[in-house]
């Protein structure tokens, strides 16, 4: 992972200053969908060799959920995006 | 009943010689947070500019602390309340917030064995406010001229902090003490 | 002067004397010298034993690739072990110990496993020490363990202090040689925010012991004009004694700078160490390279350096490796050194150059020099007396009394490669250079293969000035200083001198000799990690830095393949080895955490509180009053005087969120699983918050204080969790509701005023009514304390008594709390702890995270019927379904009381049937809390027993192994007093 | 002087698919000692790929290796080949700080762990390598009286497996341990849990023990051979697609822990496994002065001491997905903040090296010894932090599993539907987050 998360709000800061909170690319279901559905979002995670996309918290700073867009080989990120912006 | 309000490093006694570094304890700040819905962010700001005389310190969308070193917590909660009527929620945090004030020429360089972000004055310029990590503690951070700076921290982290920047200025005799009259009588 | 000290030269202040100590002996050396070159103007040769072998050993380099001469520094606390004395800094008083000897650095027992080797070749110890098995545990492992390490850790406290900082910067510039100079007068110039990095003490890399002219100077005199240059720009900053050792992701570099690891009496307001996290735009290597040691028969024995170690001492320190001096090489660089002693008036017993076409050398006319020739063995015992080499099938003897191996040159890439980059081979320069990195990180001068002087300048210049460009900063190009005559730094390659008539080392420090690696090859263990592994080569504590290459080298030799095929072992973090106390900085002891304090704390104090860490906080434990000799008897005070009369306990702990928004009751209703929506205004409610896995997360209370205004409160172990759950809950997957909150915990100091006579208590204080029928159980509401003060006031319990909970303002807590007990003496108040507040809960029944312990539904904890099935959503409902966390066979929470009243159940026994035999599949559950219940008389416990709830009444075995205790219990409902709940409603 | 490469090594090679191992002995030792240990044979053979084997074991690492030797030794599977992307032994079980034990609180756990424990006891013997296991001990410290409850509930749970366990208090420690933190501790040592049968293993050579026993018992161990495909007829796994052509198989199972995603998806598997890194470091050699295992409970530090002496200490996973061999500075910081913190001494004690393996973190922590919905294709996977404790056991029950079709007694909770049908076996309590186990 990178040293440094640039918040789209507060600017370039060390990655301490954010907690991880997982992939951010499992949308949770609707109440009626089915098991399958829901063990999915819950348990089954893609887990990329590559491109990934993680909600990260920046709890030190402005305490929003950001989408941090990186890659999990080189832990190059590509871009960060408030995670409440969709 | 008269109840006084006890300030969380009260007790600290003071250096004896104020040396060119100098960290300040101001007793009695009043400060509120203020949340807003993202869409009522811009009226808010607008709002504060209306008033004039506030320090706002943004500390997320949606979200400021506002200061005020001459007001009581109850005024400017009041005043707030009624400035950002329907537009945004003031909650005071007068008594869960402290602040100091870190001065000198050494400042930064103090600074820079807790905090992060480039402290050169092109990069955080005077004015400029931030939340963010010093040491292992959250602090709203700001940059009030070019060699002095604020902390504002979680009134149960105030003395772990006063101790970590004690200990940060150790090597330029950083002195330290309180400033202002005693606290409001509620 | 010392025996082997130059009669003039270096960079020492001859001036000055400094006396120092090793092996308790006493010796003189001089400001700029290291250990090393001390003791070797000392004549002191011999400085340590080797780690397997436990063969003599000197030095072999001046620097930090050192795998010998490792020393102890200092004393008692203080001690440091495994310095390389080769870096030491010399100050007056150093005391120096050499290790892994016994009784003596001279006469070492261990020598003995010299004898031995042929049995204890690479990886012997897999092969053995089976027979009989028994004797592994009480034999073999003991003297294999006893043999382990080096030098000796105190473990004591250590006096010093250290510290952490960051610093930014545009270029970071790591080495100070040449290329590094000459980058960062270039970037200096240009205006760059640059940092000049540099291990050693003194500024100027190889220039200090380079023998080539600059403008017509010696090469140390160019570094100091150019360092006094660079310390008039404010733009530069130059750090001596910094060595980079490790680059991660970011550009950002850990360094560690040595305050004050070079003086007798550390001044006590620095640091020894400081710990410096880099970020720099652009980080520039300029590291240099490392001379190969030539590995031939007894290129141990002390005597033995690198040519340039040789150059170095004569050259920086004023210092003679010898008073008769052989070169060994394969290039030109070993001829330099010998023209260098020469000069030092130093003797040279013979060139030896394994080349048959070595060019002929003019100014060595009279040195004797053997072409196309190696050396096969030393002799000498404890320095080298004599050298025997061979040549066309001749051997001969010459003597001699230091030998300089000039083996080719190493770069140093190891930054470069710490990130996964794999170094690549370059056939030209018969080595590895580093891959290209990306724009963040170039290398120049001689770690990127340049080796003249001239070519070092001129690399770092470029290099800067094309950082420079690249960060939009205007280059004037400069003058290019003019050197004098250079060496041709060509060699051939030879990685294993043939015909060794002893060993022939590769990894000094760890003992592993060419025959080692052949052997590894024979076994299947010719990959290079897998050779390193099993004979342990470029493990020692230079990690590779002299043996990797040759090792590499040899192996490909020993496969018939390019080494570019066989490769070189990972290059990790550290570059060299790097102090606990650098990393860890303040944060150790009472700093290791930050510590929080209750706005009561000093209230607390004053009643005479012991306290307890909990996570963060420290928290009142219990009230010892004068003639209670244990906590127990104090807690059962506390208990009881709550239940008869009333107690006030600090909960300011407890998370605290206010909430907002048009869509609050909305959004706390799906982040419950009970119904929270029509919660009445004026109202509390207990809270359970499920993860989405359908087990409990943490619970609490919500209170309303208007149509779009909560205020809940978390545990205090999950404050900050729960804050960033509902974060996460509006911002990711609601972001449609209008809902904010922000935490208040620190705003109100909350204190729980419990017990019969709480309301004369609380009423006494206040303006406003709190009669049963005004403010009814579970009642919320703002109230104003007599005097005007503002409060919040909650008619909740956590004890089964009637009670109260007053908040105030943080800063008025203490002044309330102090009220609040002079209100109350006259009912009798106490203020009572955690531990009585833990009694008292358990009377009840009450949960805590002893309960919910993250593997635990709601079901399980009693609280099926709360679970809502009307919401259509929240967080955790659809997964709590599943069938394992819906099964009959569940652990359910239960009661248990002794079955014989004066036995004790303790918190972690578990549970049998009664005659069962103790086995996982028999483990009916267990004690999640227990304690001695005053008011009972007896032992109470919570448990989680297998369909707990079908076995009210029955008799259980609580086993207690590992406090060898077996107590019988009846299994009963999780309530022991006030079951019906009565005392919390009058 | 020319010099002739390894011409004395040039007999190495000749014979090097097919010579048998020689049995080690303490009679070999000294009669090689004697001839110059010119006489050693590979320790197993390099062989070319069959075109098909009855199994095909896709990862070289400590619990592959395992597997392939326990298929081959314990149930009688003949034609078994073991594929390695590298070289053997180049994933966890060469980087991790070598701790055995099995004080385990979880029934789906302790049976398992005490199992593997118990393999480890004989193992030496069994593989005719030694592996250098340690009973040194491991004392877990704890901070609080709820810790120290948790801690007594986890030592029951282990006497209830009859797996010994001490419970130490303050005084007892002290006297075993006066370098630990008693006096100036942010949080104080309580006490420990102590499992003396718990201890360290050389951990390379458990998996060239392994793969020099395999390879005896005539398993193919092909390395530097990269499965890129699994190649299904009818929705049955036939072979895999490797950098070295297609191999055939009877039956296939994974143990590529840290890369289980990367390879499932050749097969269409969905897991629940999230690849993280963690760190380990080791100092420079030093002098024995630490005896046991010990971890810190008011953190994540765990340290022992090597045979070679050097301290091996290790951390939490960095809390990020990664599939790079490296972590942060950070967390280099706070784990020497820690040690520290523990046992103040260490302060001047310097690490040498830092090192990372990618872990197969499970969505409750707890590994995954399976058959999947594929007919033919086996799951062995989410070691989280502890797969080298686990090595034989994994490698033991994996082959029982793949040879019989049936789960071995000691790891019939570890079963990948342990999810949906919400049987988690969570031993932190920490639920489906990764980064929290």
């Amino acid at each position: 992972m990178a040293s440094f998360i640039s918040c789209p709000h507060c600017g370039i800061r060390p990655k301490e200053e954010f907690t991880v909170r997982g992939d951010a690319s499992v949308i949770r279901p609707e109440p009626d969908a089915s098991d399958e559905a829901w063990h999915n979002y819950v348990h089954i995670r893609a887990n990329p060799r590559g491109r990934t996309r993680e909600h990260w918290q920046h709890v030190f700073g402005c305490r929003r959920f950001l989408v941090v867009e990186r890659d999990t080989v080189t832990h190059e990120v590509y871009s960060v995006t408030d995670g409440g912006s969709r | 009943m008269s109840f006084q309000s006890r300030h969380p490093l009260e007790g600290k006694a003071g250096s004896a010689v104020r040396a060119v570094d100098h960290l300040e304890i101001p007793r009695s700040v009043a400060i509120a947070t203020v949340l807003s819905r993202l869409s009522d962010a811009a009226m808010v700001v607008a709002g504060f500019a209306a008033a004039g005389d506030l320090t706002m310190r943004n500390v997320a969308p949606g979200e400021w602390l506002v200061l005020s070193h001459v007001e009581r917590a109850v005024n400017l909660e009041r005043r707030l309340a009624a400035l950002l009527a329907d537009i945004a929620e003031v909650v005071d945090q007068s008594e869960g917030r402290v602040l100091l004030r870190l001065s000198g020429p050494n400042a930064r360089r103090i600074l820079a064995k807790g905090v992060a972000v480039d402290l050169d004055p092109s990069v955080f310029t005077v004015g400029q406010s931030a939340n963010l990590r010093c040491g292992h503690i959250a602090v709203n951070f700001a940059r009030s001229g070019e060699n002095e700076f604020e902390l504002i921290v979680f009134r149960s982290f105030a003395e772990s902090l006063f101790e970590d920047l004690l200990a940060m200025g150790r090597e330029f005799d950083l002195s330290y003490g309180f400033s202002g009259g005693l606290a409001d009588q509620g | 002067m010392t025996a082997y000290r130059l009669p003039e030269g270096g960079l020492v202040d001859r001036t000055t004397s400094l006396d120092f100590r090793f092996d308790g002996t006493r010796f003189k050396g001089h400001p700029g010298d290291t250990l090393a070159s001390a003791l070797l103007a000392n004549d002191q040769l011999l400085l340590a034993r080797s780690f397997k072998y436990h063969r003599p050993r000197g030095l072999v380099t001046a620097g930090v690739s050192e795998p010998n001469a490792l020393v102890s520094i200092g004393s008692g606390a203080r001690t440091d072990a495994n310095t390389r004395a080769t870096v030491a800094e010399l100050y007056a008083g150093l005391e120096a110990r050499s290790q892994n000897n016994w009784p003596s650095l001279k006469y070492d027992i261990g020598a003995l496993n010299n004898l031995l080797s042929p049995f204890l070749s690479a990886g012997f110890y897999y092969k053995t020490f089976m027979w009989p098995a028994a004797f592994w545990e009480k034999l073999y492992e003991p003297l294999i363990r006893r043999a382990a390490g080096l030098g000796r850790a105190v473990l004591e406290r250590d006096p010093e202090s250290y510290e952490k900082c960051w610093t930014h910067c545009d270029l970071l510039i790591v080495g100070s040689g040449p290329a590094g100079l000459s980058a960062a007068l270039t970037a200096g110039r240009a205006g760059l925010r640059v940092v000049l990095a540099e291990q050693d003490f003194r500024m100027g890399g190889a220039l200090l012991s380079d023998s080539t002219a600059i403008d017509g100077n010696s090469a140390s005199v160019f570094a100091e004009a150019s360092l006094a240059e660079l310390a008039t720009l404010p733009n530069v900053t130059l750090m001596p004694r910094t060595t980079v050792f490790g680059w991660y992701d970011d550009n950002v570099f850990g360094a560690v700078e040595r305050v004050q690891k070079h003086v007798a009496q550390p001044i006590a307001k620095l640091p020894v160490e400081r710990l410096w996290r880099i970020a720099a735009k652009r980080a520039l290597l300029a590291t240099g390279a490392e001379e190969r040691p030539l590995v031939f028969g007894g290129n141990d024995r002390p005597g033995v350096m690198t040519a340039s170690a040789i150059g170095t001492y004569a050259n920086r320190f004023g210092v003679a490796a010898g008073k008769s001096v052989a070169i060994f090489t394969n290039g030109n660089a070993g001829y330099r050194t010998a023209a260098d002693l020469l000069r030092h008036g130093v003797g040279i017993a013979a060139i030896i150059d394994t080349r048959s076409d070595a060019p002929a050398v003019d100014d060595l006319k009279d040195v004797r020099i053997i072409k196309g020739a190696g050396i096969v063995d030393t002799m000498g015992g404890q320095r080298l007396g004599k050298l025997v080499f061979e040549r066309s099938g001749y051997e001969e003897v010459i003597a001699c009394d230091a030998i300089g191996m000039s083996g080719g040159f190493n770069p140093v890439i190891h930054l470069a490669c710490q990130r996964g980059a794999r170094p690549v081979w370059s056939s030209e320069l018969d080595t590895f250079l580093a891959p290209d990195v990306g724009g963040g990180l170039s290398i120049a001068g001689a770690a990127a293969g340049y080796y003249t002087l001239s070519a070092c300048l001129a690399d770092g210049a470029e290099k800067a000035a094309t950082i420079a460009a690249d960060l939009g900063f205007a280059v004037t190009a400069d003058e290019a200083p003019a050197v004098g005559e250079e060496v041709d730094p060509s060699f051939t390659t030879l990685w294993y001198v043939p015909g060794a008539k002893s060993k022939a080392f590769v990894d000094f420090q760890n003992d592993v000799h060419a025959r080692d690696l052949g052997l590894a090859l024979r076994e299947g263990f010719g990959h290079i990690e897998h050779a390193k592994r099993y004979t342990t080569n470029g493990m020692a504590t230079d990690q590779g830095k002299l043996s990797g290459v040759n090792a590499a080298g040899i192996l490909a030799g020993m496969r018939g393949v390019s080494p570019a095929e066989v490769g070189i072992t990972t290059f990790r973090p550290f570059y060299t080895p790097v102090s606990f106390g650098a990393l860890a900085g303040t944060a150790r002891d009472m700093h290791a955490a930050p510590k929080r304090v209750s706005p009561l704390h000093g209230w607390a104090e004053r009643n005479g509180a012991v306290f307890v860490e909990a996570g963060l906080w420290h928290r009142s434990s219990w009230f010892p009053r004068e003639g209670e000799r244990t906590w127990r008897q104090t807690t059962d005070r506390e208990v009881l005087n709550v239940r008869e009369n009333v107690g006030l306990c600090d909960v300011s702990t407890l998370g605290k969120i206010e909430v907002f928004g048009t869509d609050a009751a909305e959004f706390l209703n799906r982040l419950y699983c009970n119904a929270m929506a029509k919660l009445p205004i004026g109202k509390a409610r207990y809270g359970l918050m499920l993860r989405e896995d359908g087990i409990v997360y943490d619970d609490g209370t919500v209170s309303r204080f208007g149509e779009n205004h909560f205020f809940v409160t978390t545990t205090t172990g999950l404050a900050a969790g729960v804050l960033s759950h509902m974060e996460y809950c509006a911002q990711v997957l609601w972001p449609d509701l209008d809902v904010r909150f922000t935490s208040v915990t620190d705003q109100w100091a909350q204190m729980s005023i419990a017990g019969p006579k709480a309301r004369a208590v609380v009423q006494a204080m206040i303006e406003d009514d709190i009669s049963n029928v005004a403010f009814p159980y579970l009642s919320v509401g703002v109230v104003t304390l007599k005097g005007g003060l503002k409060a919040r006031l909650f008619r909740i319990s956590f004890s089964g008594e009637l009670a109260y909970e007053l908040a105030v303002p943080a800063g008025y807590g203490e002044s309330v709390a102090d009220a609040v007990i002079e209100a109350g003496r006259a009912h009798g108040i106490c203020a009572y702890g955690l531990e009585a507040l833990n009694v008292l809960r358990l009377e009840k029944g009450y949960v805590t995270h002893a309960e919910f312990d993250g593997r635990v539904t709601p079901d399980d904890a009693g609280f099926g019927r709360m679970v809502s099935a009307q919401k259509p959503d929240f967080i955790g409902k659809r997964l709590s379904t599943r069938y394992g966390l819906t099964a009959a066979d569940r652990m359910q929470m239960v009661g248990l009381k002794p079955a014989e009243k004066d036995k004790t159940i303790r918190a972690g026994a578990h549970l049998l049937k009664d005659g069962a035999k103790p086995s996982t599949i028999n483990d009916q559950g267990y004690v999640s809390s227990a304690c001695f219940s005053p008011v009972l008389g007896h032992d109470i416990a919570l448990a989680f027993l297998k369909s707990g709830r079908e076995r009210y009444g029955e008799r259980i075995v609580v086993w207690d192994r590992l406090k060898n205790e077996e107590t019988m219990a009846e299994v009963c409902e999780p309530v022991f007093v006030d079951p019906l709940s009565a005392k919390l409603k009058v | 002087m020319t010099f002739a490469p390894a011409c004395r090594y040039a007999n190495v090679r000749e014979n090097h698919g097919t010579v048998k191992g020689m049995r080690y002995s303490a009679f070999a030792l000294v009669k090689q000692a004697l001839q110059g240990n010119r006489g050693w044979t590979p320790a197993w053979r390099e062989p070319q790929p069959k075109p098909h084997y009855d199994v095909i074991i896709v990862g070289g690492g400590g619990h592959g290796l395992a597997t392939a030797y326990y298929l081959a030794k314990e149930f009688g599977v003949k034609n078994i080949a073991v594929l390695e992307k590298g070289y053997l032994g180049s994933g966890n079980v060469g980087r991790n700080t070598t701790i055995v034990r099995s004080n385990y609180l979880l029934p789906g756990n302790e049976p398992f762990y005490e199992f593997s424990l118990k393999l480890w006891e004989g193992l030496g013997q069994d593989l005719n390598y030694n592996v250098m296991l340690s009973q040194r001990g491991i004392i877990n410290l704890f901070h609080s009286d709820a810790d120290r409850d948790a801690h007594i509930r986890r030592g029951n749970a282990m006497w209830m497996e009859g797996v010994p366990a001490e419970l130490l208090d303050r005084e007892t420690l002290k006297k075993m341990m006066p370098f630990l933190n008693f006096d100036h501790a942010r949080f104080p040592i309580m006490g420990g849990l102590l499992q003396k049968r718990a201890g360290t293993a050389r951990h390379d050579a458990v998996a060239w023990g392994f793969a020099r026993g395999a390879d005896r018992h005539g398993v193919d161990l092909i390395q530097h051979c990269e499965v890129t495909g699994i190649r299904r007829e009818n929705g049955v796994v036939v072979g895999v697609e490797t950098s070295r052509g297609f191999i055939g198989c009877g039956k296939l199972g994974l143990a590529a822990a840290g890369n289980t995603s990367v390879v499932g998806q050749m097969a269409g598997l969905k897991l629940p496994i999230e690849s993280h890194v963690l760190q380990a470091f080791v100092t420079e050699g030093l002098k024995p002065c630490i005896d046991h295992v010990i971890t810190y409970g008011a953190g994540h530090f765990y340290i022992s001491q090597s045979d070679k002496g050097g301290l091996v200490f290790g951390a939490e996973i960095d809390g990020y997905s990664s599939y790079a061999q490296r972590g942060g500075l950070a967390t280099v910081e706070h784990v020497m903040e820690e040690g520290v913190t523990m046992i103040p001494g260490l302060s001047r004690v310097r690490v040498l090296r830092s090192w990372a393996g990618v872990m197969d973190m499970s969505m409750d922590g707890s590994p995954i010894i399976s058959r999947t919905d594929i007919d033919n294709l086996y799951l062995n996977c989410g070691w989280c932090y502890g797969g080298f404790k686990a090595t034989p056991a994994s490698g033991f029950c994996f082959a029982h599993l793949i040879a019989k079709g049936e789960t071995h007694p000691a790891a019939r909770f570890l079963r990948l539907d342990r999810f949906e049908r919400g049987y988690p076996i969570d031993e932190h309590g920490a639920g489906p987050q990764p980064n929290l186990h």
